[in-house]
């Protein structure tokens, strides 16, 4: 049954070389968990971004945490570029799996439906297909000669997000935010943060029971009031646009760099990488 | 009234372009095609009905099953109409969102490909939207392809490339030449200017001419009804372009 | 955008031939628009079980106008077998498509994927494998040897199915019933008929909208109250077991079909097929 | 109190084939297997949870993904556990749920294979339930093959037949030979009978006894939580075995 522990332990089951699932920006990022992770997380992790990263990619990025990056894009959104995702680019200091959003869905849906692969369109003709020799094109046995894109299965060890509720259960209340069930079913346990923990089951009425991932996917809860910060969280409270750009303006520096995240974790970072 | 800008122009160009759509999404941070949707909705209010899903807005979402609804919609057939940019766009019609040099220590290194290696090859009408117009963006060919301009037989193509528009001019978008086609200049503008700074070459339609300024209705209908539409998701850039009209 | 009309101008909206998906009991089954089906519908239907069928299904086959059916199962539940679905197979009036529902789920999410087919594991050694050519035995493209089922695209012309509630723009709450939204998302167009209709939009706030089938996919609405009828609707109402098995009884004999569909119907039905 | 029933038998047997499992999902119209697993679950408690899903019940319905979730789940490997019954079983654990005769006229024709095409390859123990024992159910072989008993190399399989229960005996299932094990038979009857009332040869456990009676405290727990529970999900069951206990 579902655990529930503080951020640092939450933090703690995370294994160097760990795959993690992680959603983009809109989707519930589990922003308070990412100094716990860098303070006392693993090490060579293998980041997939559902279907893009943002703030916490580049934090967990520019602290040296990551050895593989797959993902759709890494963003600020108006803020700009990732200074730190950039940097470790530049610097070669990233193992790259370039996507397209489209291609990191249909991968976790291959595992989600547990199957090795899943076809999928566009792709053919694109540099993307060249550096992903881990996607394959194949025939479409319906139609010789057409060809498609076999997309494998993409199984991480865990998802990591953030959302509005949880019940005692373990039950999480995500509403529309799917990739969220996506990455859960995926992966082979979910840890999440949450606004707040209900004391009724969130399964007693079918009006909340829609919006629920159920409590067999999630390993573990912690109770983090505002854990999406400086991220907005849908029907919660919005982005706190200054603040990206500040980071985004600061991170320009390695020194910046350690400067907003000891800031944002409360505590100086221990060693980058 | 003032005359129209050259943001409202291409609002009103991006507009024309979505002539006939019942479904046009638009990526975040796109106020400028954003305008152009609603101000085609606008046009069309009471004889069809255009839906306008706006990415990453809370109030144009009507999506409910995550990120994939956007990409499963498009593969279905039910989005239109679709803008993508580019870091580097080619002559073929190949975009590239990723990065300039040798991959992978690209330098700039660009976000990523977003979407775009799906709803490329799916939306019957793509079209390309990079105010810049440079020979640093509008390149022979592209350093790294995130999705391809045309297809050969073979690959299941029921998109593309319908349109480029930029700060100087409108080109339509020839398939099976795999080529772009000068259909309009802006204003102040000639032939000559586009060619000097396009990377590629191009074809002139016959019936090349300056692109349009929009009408006093439409004029009207872009600062009233869109630009009050358009401050729900893009607040500033309203207040900025209201500054200058 | 969605059309308000009545049953028997839904029932209309059902050409001859058209590919139609319908629920399982449990999922919302647009009952009360049988009767106007099978009066003023189209005929040589090929019905798709999603997954599988009951009461509706052999009210449409036990009327003649069902000319294919596709489904892992058609019963009564506690009630027995479906006796016009039992008499057609033997009579051979229908082309049958037996499935296992895992396999019928995979060929909607292929349409709704928009790719021609999905793998799926299970199925080799089976009869269904040999009774459906259309079903074809691949390798994995990841791994030589390993043989694994393709399962191609469904594509029903129309969905067809009951909801609780409706806003005025055509979105329909489902709840947690997700396989409506799939059938919804792989069919060309959604008839659905509601408890209710309401004033306020379903997506104006994030705990309904968690449960809510935009209208995009909606082509037409129907008020029909109660119109799950005699099967239940999860949260509204359960299911009538005793109307049920009074069907089952009843419907062993064409003369006790008919009476049963005239009475429910409230008129008498039209000749079968 | 009065000795265990056949069907409280039954139901300690199933307990005792779910020994270890995390999740077992019981399909609709099941009250035998799914009081089995509320039987392991409240044996179990304190020490291990047993999660216990039945399809069609809105009580003991976690999922809310649709249809799709038990067979996501099960080809996932999160459900441990599943019945299936079979209108033929035959001695390499085929099972038929289509029909006697030649398809596609079969008589009698039976409901449909449902979601065996799929559960019985990917959940590790799947526990065939009949409780009618006679030749024409257990037969040489199926007339159809909903679902293969055992699969050669080359099909990804991890999961398969674990055992047989009838109101006659229990088997196991040797997926090498591909043969049943009789592994207990109910008092009463000998191996003779089982033989005599099975359509396929099978082998025998060199450890055979009757299958035990469930002892006083699984008895009292049958009759008491267990038979609550029930009664949630099958009421009329519930009511028979109690006048009958």
């Amino acid at each position: 049954m579902t655990d529930f522990i503080s951020l640092e332990a939450l933090a703690a089951r995370v294994p160097d070389g760990a795959m993690v699932a992680v959603p983009a920006d809109y989707g519930g990022v589990a922003m308070a968990a990412t100094g716990p992770l860098i303070a006392g997380g693993g090490r060579g992790l293998h980041l997939v971004c559902v279907p893009t990263g943002g703030l916490q990619v580049d934090l967990l990025v520019g602290a040296g945490r990551v050895r593989i990056l797959e993902t759709s894009a890494v963003t600020l959104g108006e803020a700009g570029g990732a200074p730190a995702f950039i940097r470790a680019v530049q610097d070669g200091a990233l193992t790259l799996r370039d996507a397209t959003c489209p291609a990191i869905l249909t991968g976790l849906l291959a595992a989600q439906k547990g199957v090795p692969f899943i076809p999928m369109r566009g792709l053919i003709g694109s540099d993307l297909l060249r550096v992903r020799p881990d996607w394959r094109v194949i025939e479409n046995p319906f139609e010789p000669g057409d060809a498609i894109v076999a997309i494998p299965a993409i199984r991480p060890d865990l998802a990591l997000f953030h959302a509005a509720e949880a019940d005692r259960d373990g039950n999480v209340w995500i509403g529309r935010r799917r990739e969220l069930a996506l990455m859960a079913y995926a992966a082979k346990a979910s840890l999440v943060t949450v606004e707040r923990i209900r004391e009724t089951s969130l399964l007693s009425d079918e009006v909340t029971a829609a919006g629920v991932l159920p409590a067999i996917y999630v390993e573990a809860v912690a109770h983090a009031p505002g854990g999406a910060k400086p991220y907005g969280l849908w029907g919660e409270y919005p982005a706190d646009a200054e603040e990206i750009a500040r980071y985004a303006a600061a991170a320009r520096t390695e020194d910046g760099f350690r400067a907003w995240l000891d800031r944002f974790a409360g505590a100086p970072s221990p060693a980058f990488a | 009234m003032s005359p129209a800008t050259d943001r409202e122009r291409l609002i009103a160009t991006i507009a024309n372009l979505l002539d006939g759509v019942r479904h046009v999404a638009v990526g975040a941070s796109s106020p400028i095609p954003a305008a152009g949707a609603m101000l085609r909705r606008a046009l069309d209010e009471g004889r069809r009905d255009v839906r306008i899903s706006i990415l990453g807005s809370e109030k144009h979402n009507f999506f409910t099953n995550g990120s994939a609804e956007l990409f499963d919609c498009a593969a279905q057939g039910r989005i239109d109409a679709f803008f993508l940019g580019g870091g580097q766009i080619d002559g073929e019609g190949n975009i590239n969102l990723v990065g300039a040099g040798d991959y992978p220590r690209s330098s700039p290194r660009w976000p990523g490909s977003f979407g775009s290696g799906l709803l490329y090859y799916v939306v019957p009408r793509v079209i390309l939207f990079r105010e810049e117009h440079s020979p640093r963006v509008l390149v022979e060919k592209v350093d790294f392809v995130s999705a391809a301009g045309a297809s050969g037989p073979g690959v299941h193509r029921t998109g593309g490339p319908h349109a480029l528009v930029t700060s100087l001019a409108l080109f339509g978008f020839d398939k099976k030449r795999r080529r772009f086609v000068l259909a309009g200049v802006h204003p102040g503008y000639g032939v000559d200017d586009v060619r000097a700074r396009t990377g590629f070459s191009f074809d002139c339609a016959p019936d090349l001419k300056p692109t349009p300024a929009p009408d006093a209705g439409t004029l009207s209908l872009i600062r009233g009804r869109v630009f009050d539409e358009l401050a729900e998701t893009y607040p500033r850039f309203v207040d900025a372009v209201r500054g200058t009209a």
